[in-house]
């Protein structure tokens, strides 16, 4: 979609979860993309990772569904699918480390023109630094993508140049899905394949430094 | 060695000297030994290095061992949470020191410390500042950060069933770090909901053996570390 | 990707290219897929490198590969059997090549391929002629040696049970290097006497998850390797 | 025992399991000292390795106990114990290596008086060289202990300086069970322990160069 708008979070969530090929094993991480799974049909037979040692994971578990001993990686309470499977960490992160998840989406703060990602440590000194996954999910998956807000809430890119936020892992996202448009980071530089609400001019403007490939045509 | 079957957690620890490093299950609440941990805290052992995934949550399990003094460093991968009140607090007051570790690197160093290897290359964490001062190396044109085994004195395992040699089973996402730390402590202390007579496990099920069990007591009914009184 | 449920051993092995490094399950009988491998000998597939424990027994299987001169190099722990007359032949002759291996150096290093690890210190063979050349290094007063990942094209595997999604079990020890092939190899093709329904198998006895498997083939009444004529 | 003839095998592996201690966790490799089981009191709860995926091995399998999917080290059809349990190889050699078990017993070529361990490969070019578990079973146990004939057929001490035969591992074994004398190899030397159907004396001899000390009156 080269929508009028920008999208929503639900939209994007969306965008994202269309372009999940069929049969895949996918990794949704914690908070704003684990909303992906909200937008995966049925008969796109995805299967869903969590770090924390189970493959299969239902949706979130409400009332009497609730079992303590079966959460997600943000610890919230979710149900199983049938075939799924448990499994320990160590096993679990040969999962991810090894390569054989097919997707995995992830929040950032930033991601730089040449796939790196920060999304793990503000890197101010008063916070408590906590990375739990993220830098084995960022390395793992065969497409590693980011799902984000283009913009900080004072108007700057959150795809740079550089990261100068502390990174979580060098080169490894392939894919920026954002509410104005969609990146796709590839070896010969940041190429765009659908913007929503603005063009490609206004775009590469809202981004600044990092120099952009159109391929909205295509 | 076999297994012992304990009556009470107070049995199960005993002997926890100062100093100990310790491994503690879970991941938040699944999977948090409570009981053995609160046991542990009335020991009154101190000086402890604690291995988790997390730093607590509430006010029980973890959070009291750190809240209690009884923790000089916590080696964990994700101790921010909503309510790590108890680590936040010592953390910022300086009485305790954090190794951060990246969840699968600390769930790989626990099993390479229990599967005798020296240490190995992992592609996660190259190029960020947890890596900062590591070995790195590329092999096959990937870049690999060196990393070491983390073995413990002890560790504090919640498990589902036992029978009487020792032999464990767990119970969906609780099983997480439960069999890793099982295999890497000196001495691994484990709780269950049910000890059953030997021979009554299917072999095929079994995810820890009785090799890697030490101490094993009965908690029928074991609190949730979020929710115990 | 999902797996895919063959009717046909033909089927399910279709496409190994020549050249191929090739897993293949089993500690002598127990575990080793018979039934695939003599699907791949009549694919014509040659010059493949044979990733497995032992180099073939009696007239059939990894012996019937080699036999046929599929086979240019075997990557093995065990290959002298008092049976192993086909992989004894073409090694005195010349016409395969054989890297030994210590067996758990093999399991680690198959494991170390599914888990991403670039390389990894192991105390096994040190000071010994299988180490020769290799890099060495003391870490806590230990002698070690760095031994690299194993990775495979294709793991040949067999197991008890799967389910229409690949999940699978096993039986007894002809689990063995099953688990850890299917999870080390770009492509894994199994072979199973049974396969169920999905959610048919207790997701806490699952051994492979799914995502390991590519394609599932039922062989209802398979032949032992060392029995079949 | 401090008897008067050398001891027989099945002697030997009768001594070997009295020293076993009781509830521990015993690989007994392959071929000769797989007979130290079948001395093995039920009251000394001593369970059973088998580098191939199990613990809790059982006797071997005759009849209609035999089942193709339940093997020894050594291939042979073997049966299960109430608490066995089975894994897969990368487990089974991690509790190997990982030093998990108790006692190891294997048999030698030859063992040097610093616990050097000779008994995978013949050296010689003819013979096809296969290596299996035992340089893992070597290097692994808490304790590794050999059980051998102190003399080759034609009367050379096995029991030696510095091993000729290509190594298994270095260092690694502890004691060394021999029809004529028990040997235990410490830092300081190599001991003995118990002698049979000969003296100090004559044991000194029969080993030549390697320095015995003698503890037979302990």
């Amino acid at each position: 979609m080269n929508a009028d708008q920008p999208l929503t979070r639900d939209q994007m969530a969306e965008v994202v979860a269309r372009d999940i090929p069929a049969g895949s094993y996918v990794n949704l991480g914690i908070g704003q993309p684990t909303k992906v799974a909200n937008y995966l049909r049925p008969d796109q037979g995805v299967i869903l990772h969590t770090e924390n040692g189970m493959l299969g994971m239902g949706p979130e578990a409400h009332g009497d569904e609730v079992d303590h001993d079966l959460v997600n990686a943000g610890k919230i309470p979710v149900t199983q699918t049938p075939g799924c499977s448990f499994f320990h960490h160590a096993d679990s992160f040969a999962m991810m480390r090894g390569g054989h998840l097919d997707v995995c989406v992830l929040g950032a703060y930033q991601v730089s023109a040449t796939g790196d990602l920060a999304n793990w440590h503000t890197g101010r000194p008063e916070d408590i630094p906590a990375v739990g996954g993220a830098m084995d999910l960022a390395v793992g998956a065969k497409r590693t993508a980011v799902l984000m807000s283009l913009l900080t809430r004072d108007g700057q890119s959150k795809l740079v140049e550089q990261c100068s936020y502390p990174l979580t892992g060098v080169g490894c996202v392939s894919r920026v899905y954002t509410d104005y448009a969609t990146f796709l980071i590839e070896p010969d530089g940041v190429h765009v394949r659908e913007t929503y609400g603005v063009d490609f001019a206004d775009l590469q403007q809202m981004v600044g430094a990092v120099r952009l490939i159109d391929r909205t045509a295509a | 060695m076999s297994a012992t079957i304990c009556a009470t957690t107070a049995e199960a620890v005993a002997g926890i000297a100062d100093g100990s490093t310790v491994m503690i299950g879970g991941f938040g609440s699944p999977g948090q030994p409570v009981e053995l941990i609160e046991a542990l805290i009335d020991t009154g052992a101190r000086g402890l290095t604690v291995v988790s995934n997390n730093a607590g949550n509430g006010d029980h399990g973890i959070a009291a061992l750190i809240r209690e003094g009884r923790v000089d460093k916590v080696i964990c991968s994700f101790p921010r949470q909503s309510d790590s009140h108890c680590f936040d607090a010592a953390y910022r007051a300086g009485k305790v020191e954090l190794e951060l570790v990246p969840q699968g690197n600390l769930a790989e160093r626990i099993r390479a410390a229990s599967a005798g290897i020296g240490g190995f290359f992992t592609p996660t964490g190259y190029g960020t500042m947890l890596a900062e001062g590591k070995e790195v190396r590329q092999i096959d044109g990937v870049d690999y950060v060196l990393e070491h085994p983390i073995r413990a004195d002890v560790a504090l395992v919640k498990a589902h069933r036992a029978d009487r040699l020792g032999n464990l089973v767990y119970r969906k996402t609780a099983r997480n770090f439960g069999p890793i730390m099982a295999s890497a402590a000196t001495r691994t202390i484990v709780q269950v909901e049910e000890i059953v007579e030997t021979g009554a496990l299917d072999p095929e099920v079994i995810v820890t053996p009785s090799i890697f069990v030490d101490q094993v007591v009965a908690i029928v009914d074991p609190a949730d570390a979020e929710e115990s009184a």
